[in-house]
């Protein structure tokens, strides 16, 4: 019963991803006005503007389809280079063993021990503000959940009797690993991915929200950001501070509910 | 499946109470809170000894005569909101709430204050007077007063503060001070080798120019880490009862014996600070505090007009001095040719800059870089205007024309223009990134090309390398309110006089900025000090180096509920040096 | 048989299906009576809904299971109790023996006290004697070293070990009808033997097993009844069932034993859900199939040899 | 057994060390010129102004120019005798600042960490037992929503909502002034309520996403199939089968999470003035305060390990499988 379930909701998942991947592929049609042109400040919403306009006068609904393209662009990067990262080091430990595996569990305990935050405004500091940085930042301490799951799962994988015969015919080791290891963690990786994209995009708004995010490009954070700055909750100008919030809950939900069903369709 | 639900109902009530001990036994039983209130050793309550309090003979200006004997209705219990910490207590620094307090005079003697209108007035002095070389200075202080521990305030200790700044603090406006003499039982004069006098009142008002208990401080040297009760010792009006670090709290209560500008009508001073300044508005519209008090930093003009028509809460709305400026980079191409500054300064879009900075109570400012509360501000000088298509028709003219067809100017060279836009580095880079967003969006809209210099904004080193190597086409900085005596010009000056060391931070090398910069900082009067601001301003006017944004409106909120005569000085707010003395209970 | 021997289970029309995407009927109209000392082996392919049958009858099934028709053990309706009165029943009296290769067991928890937990349930008995009662039921099927390994965990033990620890556990509480679910899957000759000898030495209690090993079930069973497709298609006596297999399915199906020469018959048993088994599902695979198998025969009883087909009319 | 916990211990050891150098490393080649955080920005050009040779004495005092070498050594010197130096923003010693942080997170994370525990493991079984049952199908979705809203968010809505808006709770601060005794336990925890509840809830939808997929995969093992079969009543089943086996996973990421006991939420530290570790850490960094940003760390580093080798103790305790298999593989 549960396999119908989790399809119904990873397929909404889904939707949602596909939605706002579309948003951001088309930000320059759909959005109505550049969003760092200036205008009458903190206007209402209305019919020229859909959401509003914020304390630069800039459009917050375009500023909101161009966000989709930083925050979902920041989300997959990251998300690539945990999965990346995660994978070859699991790889290299589950398929090794031995020396190679005992220095990468240290090296994942390690990375793991080092407090995730603090560590990113540090390298924040290091690295001069952009999204490029703020990806870097995000991901170096996000691989770890990653490479310990799928190193067991890969531990697990070279156990079986056909890697072995394999490794007897004398077939090459990356031939193994990418044609036969890799395939099977499709699926695990499909959801680390999806987790980790929702990890990131928590991540940054946490950032945005103390002042570390990126000045330059307009992400969700950052237009939360400034709503805060600018007290729009109590001004009560929700039409400049909920948007961004529900899009973040909502593009944040649809990667997990792919992560978290996708993961339970495995086991 | 009912058993289930009211076992893991009974399991929670537990829990909370559990949760709730915990909190209890942590208390308890933890060590008690470390921040236990620690009473000032003030040697036990000084009973109110000492000669009825000394009625300010011939000071140079007393303030509202002391009314009726009855005498007015003292203020029980007055707590000022900051969004300062309540955690260093040392007066010789001006760190946290307790540092930025003592520009009010509120535990330290300060010699003079500076009052409404920016004159200096006598405080811890009684009377003083300048002579005409500016060299001398003759003084008499209060004789009754006292310091917090009870020992009484020495001859000694006033020669002992003199020496202290001038030799340990090392304060550079009193490197010229040669004699110090005491001239009777409480009277002295000091003697400087130049025309310091005026220079020294006017730069250390508010820089911990007070009287130094030589009984604390004699051969301390490593005074700003000192953090025993001693460190807050002072003879001003009010004296440090308690602190609660977790409560962020700090209590002061009166000590009679050092009315300083009559009686003092409050009896006792709670500091509370806040996390920020949307909950500390809050808390003043329930009730909570009284009044709003952190140096410089006025409550933001976006927070203000969700608490307008709220009863007895007065905004304390004041003219801000207070101002972000935009300095062109004159030593290198284009921002060397006056014409292109000049057309620039009219693409700028000044209201939403004013937006930005003030919300809808920021006006667009004059030519003339000062704002109208600053002493010598001339209203003669013209205002900016915001006028893209003039500005495109001066760019035009000066040569500055779109030759490759790009879309963006090039310079009269046929070289390409890529403007970079540097925000000054502080913790809060909101504003800032802001306006230069605003700058960027302008120059783009007339057709100059530029740029945010990344760099700059997330690295400190780094943008002062690069201002100070004038590396840069524009630069936005922010003059405190503090600084409104030496002026935004100091932010412009490219270089210092000679000897003096410290950054500099303008790229704009004239020798008459420089002359006219330096006589009014050290004018010995008021007509030289006002004559060279008007000369800097028309400099300003007529070459562009550098433009103030807005001028902004300063807001001080208090409540007018439970106390009355409050003074809202300009861009300082209600509480200042004469608060202690004028605040009444209704 | 003498007559002391009376009715212990009687179950009458029992069917189950499963809804959901797409609708299982895992068992069809069974009916069978197990009366007290007998050995009843119920033998069929994997999928034949045999061990869903044992797990109906206990009510063991997961709440999405339509079950019909009735169970009676001795005087009571299994269906009719409640929750409270069938935990009452399973374990003391009616006891229920899983694979011995899967992990049956516990992986937390010690085998003795595992063994041992129907006797604290159900007789009252502190952990402590019980788990001596457990030790001595091991020793009474040989695991060998019973003292130690009692206080061992369920992965030391090798599968067969696992499997006669589950026989001990079924009987501890003295339940008087056993039903054991594949209890030689995944073991090797000699551990089936060494099973085979565990249930053969239970004296007393009533089995019914649930096997694929035909030769296990003919060492084991006194009654035969083979399943085919949801269906029940045979029961007999096991040596008249062996020498004298009536239905076809059976008949192929002995054919098929390496004793008597592995003539396969071809084809597979129909998917649960098809639609035109109607009748004798075996009908696409006989070879006497004939227009009368499309109405589905009832049970004929050919001397006390129940069959499902139409030749026995 | 023995051996194998005491290679544990030496790697936490080892792992705390790396850590150590890593975080002073880091800390020390951080951009931005101490100083200036040192005693603030105004302070700081005000002295570059008139009095630059007190600056060079403090640069001197903290021995900001000395070469790292030298630096690294005197660090590794005070950590192995405890004495962590002086915090840069109050000067007081880093470890009473320590002191008083921590007493107030571990205020808010003790309980936070004890309910939400209990909540997410009852909340998550009661789901975990009917997978698709109406029970899952309520709870699933609130605790998926409340995982994903970023949590200054709802901090600052709930901060408006309940704080100013409904006056509630006090808006702002850990304690109101000047009461003692029981008032101030009372007002504490007046004070503590609304920063809890946001964190019991974020806490409460972990363990309970943790609990739930726990539970449902452990309900279709066999062995619970048998422990039903014995008749010994559902409670059994529950509490000795069903939930013994679910300890496992979920004990592991209990001590997971107590490595962050002690680091705090920042987030919701900063948006209640909070002043916990999380908010302390968050200002020695972006104040450049070395002393107390490797103090941080380090305590951090040692938290994490220590709870990964707690987690690792208490997983052989519970799994016999696990501790032979510890015992064997060395």
């Amino acid at each position: 019963m549960t396999k119908l379930k989790s399809n119904k909701a990873m397929l909404a998942g889904l939707v949602i991803i596909a939605f706002f991947v579309l948003v951001a592929c088309l930000a320059d049609l759909l959005s109505p006005y550049d969003p760092s042109a200036l205008g009458v400040a903190y206007q209402k919403p209305s019919a020229e503007h859909l959401l509003g306009t914020n304390d630069l006068g800039q459009d917050i609904f375009s500023e909101m389809i161009y966000g989709v393209r930083v925050s979902l662009f920041l989300g997959i990067f990251s998300a690539l280079i945990v999965t990346f990262v995660g994978s070859t080091l699991a790889l290299i430990a589950g398929y090794y063993g031995g020396a190679a595996d005992r220095i990468i569990c240290a090296l994942t305990d390690i990375a793991m021990a080092v407090p995730s935050l603090p560590l990113t405004l540090l390298l924040i500091a290091y690295l001069k503000s952009g999204v490029f940085s703020l990806v870097l930042a995000i991901s170096i301490t996000a691989w770890t959940g990653t490479a310990r799951i799928l190193r067991s799962r890969v531990r697990q994988i070279c156990q079986l009797p056909y890697i072995k015969i394999e490794k007897t015919l004398g077939v090459k080791t990356p031939v193994i690993l990418f044609r036969h290891v890799l395939p099977n963690l499709k699926d695990i990786l499909l959801t680390r991915m999806a987790l980790s994209v929702s990890g990131a995009m928590m991540t940054e708004s946490g950032l945005s929200f103390l002042g570390l995010g990126t000045y330059g490009q307009k992400s969700w954070g950052n237009i939360l950001h400034f709503a805060f700055f600018r007290n729009s909750i109590l001004r009560g100008q929700v039409w400049w501070y909920l948007p961004p919030i529900i899009c973040i809950c909502v593009a944040v939900m649809g990667f997990m509910l792919v992560g978290y069903y996708g993961q339970q369709k495995k086991d | 499946m009912k058993r289930i639900l009211a076992l893991t109902l009974a399991l929670l009530l537990c829990i909370g109470l559990f949760a709730g001990c915990s909190g209890e036994t942590k208390n308890n039983g933890g060590t008690a809170p470390t921040a236990a209130p620690t009473q000032q050793p003030s040697g036990g309550e000084s009973a109110p000894t000492a000669a009825p309090t000394q009625q300010p003979s011939g000071g140079e200006t007393a303030p509202t005569e002391a009314p009726a004997p009855e005498g007015p209705k003292h203020v029980a219990n007055l707590i000022v909101g900051t969004t300062a910490a309540n955690n260093t207590f040392n007066m010789t620094g001006q760190k946290d709430a307790f540092g930025r307090m003592n520009y009010n005079g509120l535990t330290q003697g300060n010699f003079v204050y500076r009052d409404e209108n920016g004159d200096l007035k006598p405080y811890f002095f009684e009377s003083y007077q300048i002579s005409e070389d500016g060299t001398v200075l003759d003084f008499t202080w209060h004789e009754g007063a006292i310091w917090h521990d009870g020992q009484p305030v020495t001859a000694d200790d006033i020669v002992f503060s003199f020496e202290y700044m001038r030799d340990v603090k090392k304060v550079g406006s009193l490197s010229n001070l040669v004699n110090i003499e005491i001239l009777g039982d409480h009277a002295g004069r000091l003697t400087f080798s130049h025309p310091d006098v005026y220079y020294w009142m006017n730069t250390s008002v508010m820089n911990t120019s007070c009287v130094y208990a030589k009984h604390i401080w004699e051969g301390v040297t490593d005074y700003s880490s000192v953090t025993g009760p001693e460190a807050a010792i002072g003879c001003g009006p009010f004296k440090l009862v308690s602190y609660d670090l977790d409560s962020q709290t700090s209590v002061y209560e009166a000590v009679p014996e050092n009315a300083f500008l009559g009686e003092i009508t409050v009896d006792k001073v709670t500091v509370q600070s806040y996390a920020d300044q949307a909950s500390l508005m809050m808390a003043m519209a329930n009730g909570e505090c009284d009044a709003y008090y952190t140096y410089a930093s006025p409550i933001d003009a976006t927070l203000i007009d969700s608490f307008t028509g709220m009863p007895d809460l007065d905004l304390g709305e004041s003219p801000f001095a207070g101002s972000y400026q935009m300095l062109f980079g004159c030593s290198r191409a284009p921002g060397d040719d006056v014409d292109f500054r000049q057309a620039i300064a009219y693409a700028i879009d000044y209201p939403t800059a004013a937006t930005t900075i003030n919300g809808e109570y920021g006006r667009p400012s004059n030519r003339g870089v000062l704002n109208p509360s600053i002493k010598g501000f001339d209203s003669s000088i013209a205002m900016l205007e915001y006028d893209p298509e003039t500005a495109k028709s001066m760019l035009e003219a000066a040569g500055y024309k779109d030759v490759n067809g790009d879309g963006w100017r090039e310079a009269p060279d046929g070289s390409a223009i890529d403007l970079s836009v540097i925000p000054q580095y502080s913790s809060n880079m909101e504003v800032r990134s802001r306006l230069g967003e605003t700058v960027v969006a302008s120059l783009k809209a007339v057709g100059v090309n530029c740029h945010i210099d990344e760099e700059a904004i997330s690295n400190s080193e780094i943008w002062e390398d690069k201002v100070t190597k004038e590396d840069y086409d524009i630069s936005i900085t922010f003059c405190t309110s503090g600084m409104s005596y030496s002026t935004p010009f100091r932010y412009m000056l490219a270089e210092l006089r000679e000897g003096d060391s410290g950054w500099h931070w303008g790229s704009y090398h004239s020798q008459e900025l420089k002359d006219y910069y330096y006589a009014m900082t050290e004018a010995i009067n008021d007509e030289a000090y006002l004559e060279n601001s008007k000369k800097l301003q028309h400099l300003a006017d007529d070459e562009m180096f550098a433009l103030t944004f807005a001028w902004q409106t300063s807001f001080f909120p208090f409540r007018t509920d439970k106390i009355e005569n409050w003074g809202n000085w300009k861009s300082w707010g209600v509480i200042n040096s004469e608060t202690w003395f004028r605040i009444t209970a209704k | 048989m003498d007559e002391t021997r009376q009715i212990l289970l009687r179950v009458e029309d029992l069917s189950v299906s499963f809804e959901g995407k797409n609708f299982v009927q895992a068992v069809e109209h069974v009916s069978l009576e197990v009366f007290t000392g007998d050995r009843l082996c119920i033998i069929g392919e994997t999928g034949s809904g045999k061990s869903i049958l044992l797990l109906a009858i206990l009510r063991l099934l997961s709440p999405t299971a339509r079950v019909t028709g009735s169970v009676r053990y001795r005087d009571q309706d299994l269906f009719r109790l409640t929750e409270k009165q069938l935990d009452a029943i399973r374990g003391s009296r009616i006891s229920y023996v899983p694979q011995g290769s899967g992990n049956g067991m516990n992986p937390l928890l010690r085998v003795g006290f595992q063994v041992a937990e129907p006797l604290i349930a159900h007789r009252g008995m502190k952990r402590k004697p019980a788990e001596a009662r457990a030790v001595e039921l091991l020793r009474r099927f040989h695991l060998g070293r019973e003292e130690t390994i009692a206080r061992q965990y369920p992965f030391t033990y090798s599968g067969g070990m696992r499997q006669r620890a589950l026989i001990a556990m079924g009987i501890s509480a003295g339940a008087e009808l056993l039903f054991a679910d594949e209890p030689t899957k995944g073991l090797d000759e000699t551990r089936v033997l060494l099973t085979a000898e565990a249930f053969n030495a239970l004296e007393g209690q009533t089995l019914v097993c649930v096997t694929h090993d035909l030769n296990f079930a003919r060492r084991v069973s006194s009654r035969v009844c083979v399943m085919y497709a949801a269906n029940q298609v045979e029961a007999a006596p096991t040596e008249e069932l062996f020498r004298k297999p009536l239905h076809p399915y059976t008949r192929d199906m002995l054919a098929a034993m390496p004793e008597n020469g592995l003539r396969f018959r071809p084809g597979y048993a129909p998917a649960h859900n098809d639609a035109d088994t109607a009748g004798c599902k075996y009908r696409l695979r006989c070879d006497r199939c004939s227009e009368k198998c499309r109405q589905t025969p009832p049970m004929f009883d050919v001397g006390g040899h129940q069959v499902r087909c139409w030749q026995y009319e | 057994m023995l051996l194998h916990v005491t290679k544990k211990v030496l790697i936490a050891i080892l792992t705390i060390w790396l850590i150590i150098t890593i975080s002073f490393v880091l800390v020390h080649t951080m951009p931005g010129d101490p100083i200036i955080f040192l005693i603030g920005e105004e302070e700081y050009y005000y002295l570059l102004d008139n009095d630059p040779a007190y600056l060079d004495q403090l640069i001197e005092k903290y021995g900001l120019n000395d070469d790292m070498g030298t630096q690294y050594a005197r660090y590794m010197r005070s950590v192995a005798t405890l004495d962590f130096g002086e915090s840069y923003s109050n000067h007081k010693p880093v470890l009473e600042n320590f002191l008083s942080a921590a007493k107030w997170t571990l205020r808010l994370s003790i309980p936070t960490l004890i309910v939400a525990c209990f909540l997410g493991a009852v909340l998550g079984i009661h789901a975990g037992i009917h997978p698709g049952g109406r029970f899952d199908r309520i709870t699933t979705p609130i605790f998926l929503v409340l995982n994903t809203i970023p949590s200054n968010c709802l901090s600052l809505l709930l901060l408006i909502l309940f704080a100013y808006k409904l006056k509630w709770v006090p808006i702002n601060g850990m304690v109101s002034p000047g009461v003692m005794g029981a008032a101030r336990t009372a007002s504490i925890l007046h004070h503590m309520a609304l920063p809890l509840f946001i964190l019991i809830i974020f806490r409460t939808s972990g363990d309970f996403m943790l609990m739930k997929s726990t539970v449902s995969q452990i309900r279709s093992e066999e062995y619970v199939l048998t422990a039903r079969s014995k008749g010994i009543g559902r409670q059994k089943v529950l509490f000795r089968h069903v939930l013994k086996n679910a300890l496992v996973p979920y004990s592991t990421s209990l001590c997971m999470q107590l490595g962050s006991l002690l680091s705090g939420s920042m987030i919701v530290e900063v948006v209640f003035g909070w002043k916990g570790m999380g908010q302390m850490m968050y200002t020695a960094v972006s104040n450049r305060d070395f002393a107390t940003a490797q103090f941080c760390f380090l305590l951090s580093a040692v938290c994490v390990v220590l709870s990964n080798l707690l987690g690792d103790i208490v997983n052989a305790a519970i799994d016999p499988r696990i501790r032979r298999e510890a015992g064997a593989d060395d």
